[in-house]
């Protein structure tokens, strides 16, 4: 076997494998679409999403593969799941709305026609592509951090980070402003209750302190490896969520004065850092050289804590209690 | 040497899938719901505890192997966990054929 | 840092630092006002309402006299790697007046929505000050954002901060329009950004000045410039994806109102006008303009006529934001340059603009004021208006006041913006857009005069108000009115691209005509085609002349009725769904092969 | 030797698709999370070869997180997609 | 034939699927979900413009990789968003179906606020 046929076989190798890959994902995909209930077709969109994050590894881009299995499948997964099981109920009568083929076979066709449209603009992308990896990469030095992914979000782009925390705030005070009046400053979501010697309790106490470890990890290896606030986060507010689930905790009270706090840490330490650099530096959210890994690490550790609670109170949902009950 | 460790992933892996499917057949052709749970945990302990095993030989350090043992481990916990509440399910769903 | 090869040559303008502040000060008032909570709360937001409107004052005045942008780099770092934030006219313009509208709208909210003294903090005001807090912020980012996905993100932001205030009383109609407003603009943002991905695929850059000397009119480029704008139109809800908003608009209170009809969606719409006029003058090509301004025409048409035929007074204006939404994207094919194949930012493009400044202060008034009458009968039935204009003076007059503004009388804002859009028409040989503009006016007029008919009609018991109004609610909505009433005596020549002479030649003469037969001919079409309890209305008819008026409204009427049903078929979720797809693919092919 | 771990990552993604088509079949809930569970372990096992295939270290990081998320989602799963309209009254799920 | 061309083809297919969702199921909650998916199909179209641009080093452009993780946690908001709105209407009226005609149309009934 010469070395050309070695180098194309395993190539075509690989050809197959992603195509496998891709299939497996599309079939989580079209399933996610086509099931009849709901609650296999979310079962079957957390699968895509899982199958996403090995597409995102194989992509080279470990940083949105941890952000896709943390969020895109898991938590995401999870808001699904409960939504579906409280809609339970309201299935049947929908299925009368189910639309015929006058408006199937349109939509199907113009989806097509879209999806067609943007294969084909896959297939006419530049060669060689453009890309500003060099330009980021020239520009590391300014923050001493060896994670370019880390580099953009938190330097580069950091307006997009501050603006994109901010939206996070926002969908949580849109999520609790659907409470009904009586239930303003009460608990989110029903009280859940587990035996304290079942099986749910033990892993409710055995998982969280590994979450704990491992999230707060994602974050500290994020300066130099993938990884960062948003992922660490995530983690966090799941495991936070295992423990209500399994009863051992309730949810705060919305109307909490440390709740209110925590919630803010990120965005404001974020938003206090950018604005001394208005004041005493070069720019708006601009590190000066010397502090800027310091820096950006007080603002990730400050955000992991906001991101933490408010994705755990994206997912609990709005108050559902009187306050004081 | 390195042979050596290519042989145990050779067969590490190899014998961890075999599980998989051993796991994925029984979840399909066993007979009623208690039984096919029983199959599917080999998946889970065997299966993915040889793989870990198999890719320890590549893994870069010291802390990149602890963790793949920490990600079976932590497969382990939650696995036994939603198998005893699946049982619950079934059995309140009465066992089905 | 080394500047990359690519980069612009551009650094931070003296001052720019404003263009940060404008951005940060409504978002971080909106930080601070949740951690205050309770009553507190109002009190950080109303103050943060003054210090936002300095700051936007305060950026008209740095602005080059060159009419060079301010620009500042976010964080030190240029573009492409950076994102940079600028102030051009259209920038600043949108700046002022949002400005003005959310500090009316906030001194009208004052009464609405008050946390009372016993209570330690209450959902509704909790909810309504940061959400406009974060709507402004929201606005001032979307008009200041050099960069396309920074767009994306203060697009999202501006929803997130719109869709609960539909919602704020939880009546279930309106979880149910907010809910269709959120799935739709989901919808749109998403085809927005996979726009946004191509454009980054193709060109290596999202930055606007960096794409707008790249970008080239080829299949990648029409194909993300169709989802885009078609993303950019659901969120602003041009015929015929505007499914979400009469329901939305109509049923949140009165401030929020406001804030939907008249900031929002002004919003999406600017981004269009940055996209077409900006990022890709060049490519969409004859077709592409006249296919948008024809989807406008059609909104004045539904709109208009549909809101003629509305039992309810929101109803009605929701309607009418409809039409004045169509209105604005007339001017696409009049800043169309033949000779250059381009967009050319000239006098249509200011025209849009100021109609999109007018309308947002009108409208805001508009529904404020409806939303007095409402509180202070207990209802919005147009029918049983009867009285309130003797018994609510002020708050009729502000609702009159901002329709006569809508219809373009002088010196109003919208009457400088007809002016310069009928130039543009005439310039480019466009007549049929001539005609467009004009029925434009007349269908405004037409429900404004149905409205005040109703009225001004004394009641035949004296009217029993349910609620006091406060008079700065009143004085708001007045103020708002009269904002937009004297919008077209500003000189906007330092802003905006207004050619030489626009402003001064007309005179008394022209004026009166040109302000009164839309008015007439509106009149006319309102006792056509409103519902009037008693028809024939009170004016005397007889003989032929009533069986000539009789007839003409009858058949009238049948094709009113058949617009009325396309209208309620277009605003299922699916037909909508229908058309945002078949709008997108026929948009890419407008651009493609209408050239 | 990344032939074979590709063609095992190719067997593990057979089985994952496999475990896709038991959650469509159902028929009860039971086997769906069954299968669930089978999809979440081997698209770990997936992922861990992956990583070694095509040499991203991290891909122990993703599995990591995926691992606890993957529990997570389907502990809540478990917990929510069984009660028919989640009531959560004392002992609803587990003291039966 | 390239690892990013076979899921950008993946990407444009999800993408088509998503659009289907959204606009044939009369469910919010599937239509959230394809939302979702429109969503996922967008960013991995993202990643593979990433990867493409793979340079100085990187396995793939940054400044994409960074904006779609920006993405993910701007749809995550939206989908918590839309699916307390869901669940409210629901609590609501019993019902979670966006017909126009099936609640009385935009507050004919409004209720002083």
């Amino acid at each position: 076997m010469t070395f050309a046929s070695m180098a194309f076989g395993s190539m075509t190798f690989a050809l197959a494998l992603e195509i496998v890959l891709a299939a497996v994902v599309l079939t989580g995909a079209v399933w996610a679409i086509a099931a009849r209930e709901t609650l296999p077709a979310v079962a079957g969109f957390v699968a895509y999403g899982l199958l996403l994050s090995l597409v995102w590894v194989h992509l080279g881009a470990p940083d949105v593969a941890l952000t896709e299995a943390a969020i895109g499948s898991g938590l995401t997964g999870a808001l699904l799941v409960g939504a579906a099981a409280r809609l339970r109920l309201s299935e049947v009568p929908m299925a009368v709305e189910h639309p015929g083929v006058i408006l199937r076979m349109p939509a199907a066709v113009l989806s097509v026609t879209v999806a067609a449209a943007l294969a084909a603009s896959v297939l006419l992308l530049p060669d060689p592509a453009p890309t500003l990896a060099p330009s980021a990469a020239e520009n590391a030095a300014a923050t001493s951090l060896g994670n370019p992914v880390t580099n953009v979000l938190m330097a580069f782009r950091a307006m997009d980070t501050l603006l994109e925390k901010i939206v996070l705030l926002l969908a949580l005070i849109g999520v609790w402003s659907l409470a009904p009046d009586r239930f303003w400053g009460g608990r989110p979501g029903p009280r859940h209750y587990a035996d304290p010697q079942g099986v749910l309790a033990f892993v409710a106490r055995v998982l969280p302190p590994v979450g704990i470890i491992v999230g707060i990890y994602i974050l500290w290896t994020s300066a130099d490896h993938p990884g960062g606030a948003f992922q660490g986060g995530t983690i966090l507010a799941a495991m936070w969520l295992l423990v209500m689930m399994a009863g051992l905790t309730d949810a705060p009270p919305v109307g909490e004065r440390r709740l209110r706090l925590l919630l803010l840490a990120g965005p404001v330490v974020f938003l206090v850092i950018g604005l001394s650099g208005l004041a005493f530096g070069d720019a708006f959210l601009a590190y000066p050289m010397a502090y800027a890994k310091p820096l950006i690490l007080a603002i990730e550790f400050a955000m992991i804590l906001t991101i933490a609670v408010t994705l755990g109170l994206l997912v609990a949902g709005p108050p559902e209690r009187e306050p004081g009950s | 040497m390195s042979f050596v460790l290519d042989i145990v992933t050779i067969i590490a892996v190899s014998a961890g899938a075999f599980f998989f499917l051993a796991g994925t057949v029984g979840l399909l052709r066993f007979p009623d719901t208690l039984t096919r749970l029983h199959a599917l945990t080999k998946a889970d302990n065997l299966g993915l505890g040889l793989m870990v095993l198999g890719l320890l030989p590549h893994a870069g350090s010291l802390r990149d192997g602890i963790k793949l043992i920490c990600v079976w481990l932590i497969v382990l916990l939650a696995g036994a966990t939603v198998s005893q509440l699946i049982g619950y399910v079934a059995r309140r769903e009465g066992s089905r054929p | 840092m080394t500047p990359d090869p690519t980069a612009v040559v551009e650094s931070a303008t003296t001052g720019a630092f404003l263009l940060v502040l404008s951005i940060v000060v409504p978002l971080g008032g909106a930080l601070l006002a949740f951690a205050a909570g309770g009553r507190y709360l109002e009190r950080v937001a109303l103050a943060t309402l003054p210090v936002g409107l300095a700051i936007a004052v305060a950026i008209a005045f740095t602005r080059p006299s060159t009419g060079a942008p301010l620009v500042y780099l976010l964080g030190g770092w240029a573009p492409p790697l950076g994102v940079a934030l600028r102030a051009d006219g259209l920038s600043v313009v949108m700046l002022v007046i949002v400005a003005v509208v959310i500090c009316g709208i906030g001194v009208f909210a004052c009464a609405d929505f008050r946390t009372a003294a016993e209570e330690v903090e209450a959902r509704a005001p909790f909810a309504f000050w940061i959400l406009l807090l974060a709507v402004w912020g929201a606005l001032n980012t979307v008009f200041l954002s050099g960069d396309l996905f920074t767009l994306y993100v203060a697009l999202e932001l501006l929803t997130f901060a719109a869709v609960p205030l539909v919602c704020l009383d939880g009546r279930a109609e309106t979880l149910q329009a907010a809910l269709r407003y959120l799935l739709f603009a989901l919808l749109g943002s998403v085809l927005y950004l996979v726009g946004t991905t191509l454009l980054y695929g193709v060109y290596g850059t999202l930055d606007i000045v960096l794409l707008s000397r790249q970008v080239r009119a080829e299949p990648a480029t029409f194909i993300a410039a169709a989802l885009m704008t078609v993303g950019l139109l659901a969120k602003t809800a041009l015929f015929p994806l505007h499914l979400w908003l009469p329901p939305a608009h109509a049923g949140a209170p009165a401030a929020g109102s406001a804030v939907l009809s008249a900031l929002v969606v002004k919003g999406s719409f600017f981004i269009v006008i940055r996209l077409w006029f900006d990022v890709m003058p060049a490519v969409p090509g004859f077709a592409a303009t006249q296919l948008l301004a024809a989807l406008g025409a059609a909104a004045i048409l539904f709109g208009s006529v549909v809101a003629l035929r509305q039992e309810r007074l929101k109803l009605l204006i929701a309607y009418s934001t409809l039409a004045q939404i169509g209105y604005l994207f007339l001017m696409f094919p009049l800043a169309f340059a033949p000779e250059s194949e381009e967009l050319h930012s000239g006098g249509a493009l200011s025209g849009g603009l100021l109609q999109a400044m007018s309308h947002a202060a009108a409208k805001a008034a508009m529904f404020m004021s409806a939303g007095l009458i409402y509180a202070a009968l207990g209802h919005d039935r147009i029918r049983g208006l009867g009285g309130i204009g003797r018994a609510l003076p002020m708050s009729v007059l502000a609702f009159a006041l901002g329709g006569v503004a809508l219809i373009g009388v002088p010196p109003g804002g919208a009457y400088l913006a007809k002016e310069l859009l009928l130039r543009s028409a005439v310039e480019t040989e466009q007549w049929w857009w001539v005609v467009v503009i004009q029925a434009g006016g007349i269908f405004t007029s037409a429900y404004l005069v149905l409205v005040l008919v109703h009225a001004l009609v004394p009641a035949d018991k004296p009217v029993a108000l349910r609620a006091h109004v406060p008079w700065y609610q009143e004085a708001a909505a007045l103020s708002l009115a009269l904002c937009s009433l004297l919008l077209g005596l500003v000189h906007w020549e330092a802003y905006l691209p207004v050619p030489q002479g626009t402003q001064s030649s007309v005179s008394a003469l022209e004026t009166l005509t040109s302000a009164l037969w839309p008015i007439l001919a509106g009149g006319v079409l309102a006792i056509l085609l409103g519902r009037w309890s008693d028809w024939p209305p009170r004016i005397p008819l007889r003989g032929l002349t009533e069986a000539i008026i009789g007839r003409v409204r009858r058949n009238a009427l049948t094709l009113v009725e058949t617009l009325e049903r396309a209208d309620l078929v277009l605003r299922q979720w699916s037909a909508a769904g229908l058309s945002l797809l078949m709008l997108a693919i026929v948009l890419g092919a407008a651009m493609l092969v209408g050239r | 030797m990344t032939e074979f771990l590709t063609a095992a990552l190719g067997f593990i993604l057979a089985i994952l698709a496999v475990g896709l088509v038991r959650i469509l079949r159902g028929p009860g809930d039971a086997d769906r999370m069954m299968a669930a569970q089978l999809i979440g372990t081997s698209g770990i096992a997936a992922l861990l070869l992956l990583g070694t295939v095509s040499g991203v270290p991290a891909a122990v990081d993703v599995a990591l997180t995926l691992a606890l998320l993957a529990a997570f989602t389907s502990i809540a799963f478990v917990k929510k997609g069984t009660a028919r309209f989640e009531t959560d009254a004392p002992g609803s799920t587990e003291a039966e | 034939m390239s690892a990013a061309t076979v899921f950008g083809l993946c990407a444009a297919v999800a993408v088509g699927l998503g659009l289907y969702g959204v606009i044939t199921n009369p469910q919010p909650l599937r239509k959230v979900l394809a939302f979702n998916l429109i969503g996922s199909g967008v960013f991995t179209f993202f990643g593979v413009v990433a990867r493409r641009g793979a340079a100085a080093g990187f396995g793939g452009d940054p400044i994409p990789q960074a904006l779609v993780i920006t993405g993910i946690v701007v749809a995550f908001s939206a989908t918590a968003l839309a699916i307390a709105l869901l669940l409210r209407l629901f609590q609501a009226t019993g019902s979670a179906t966006l017909r126009a005609d099936a609640s009385t149309s935009a507050g004919s009934h409004p209720s002083k606020l």
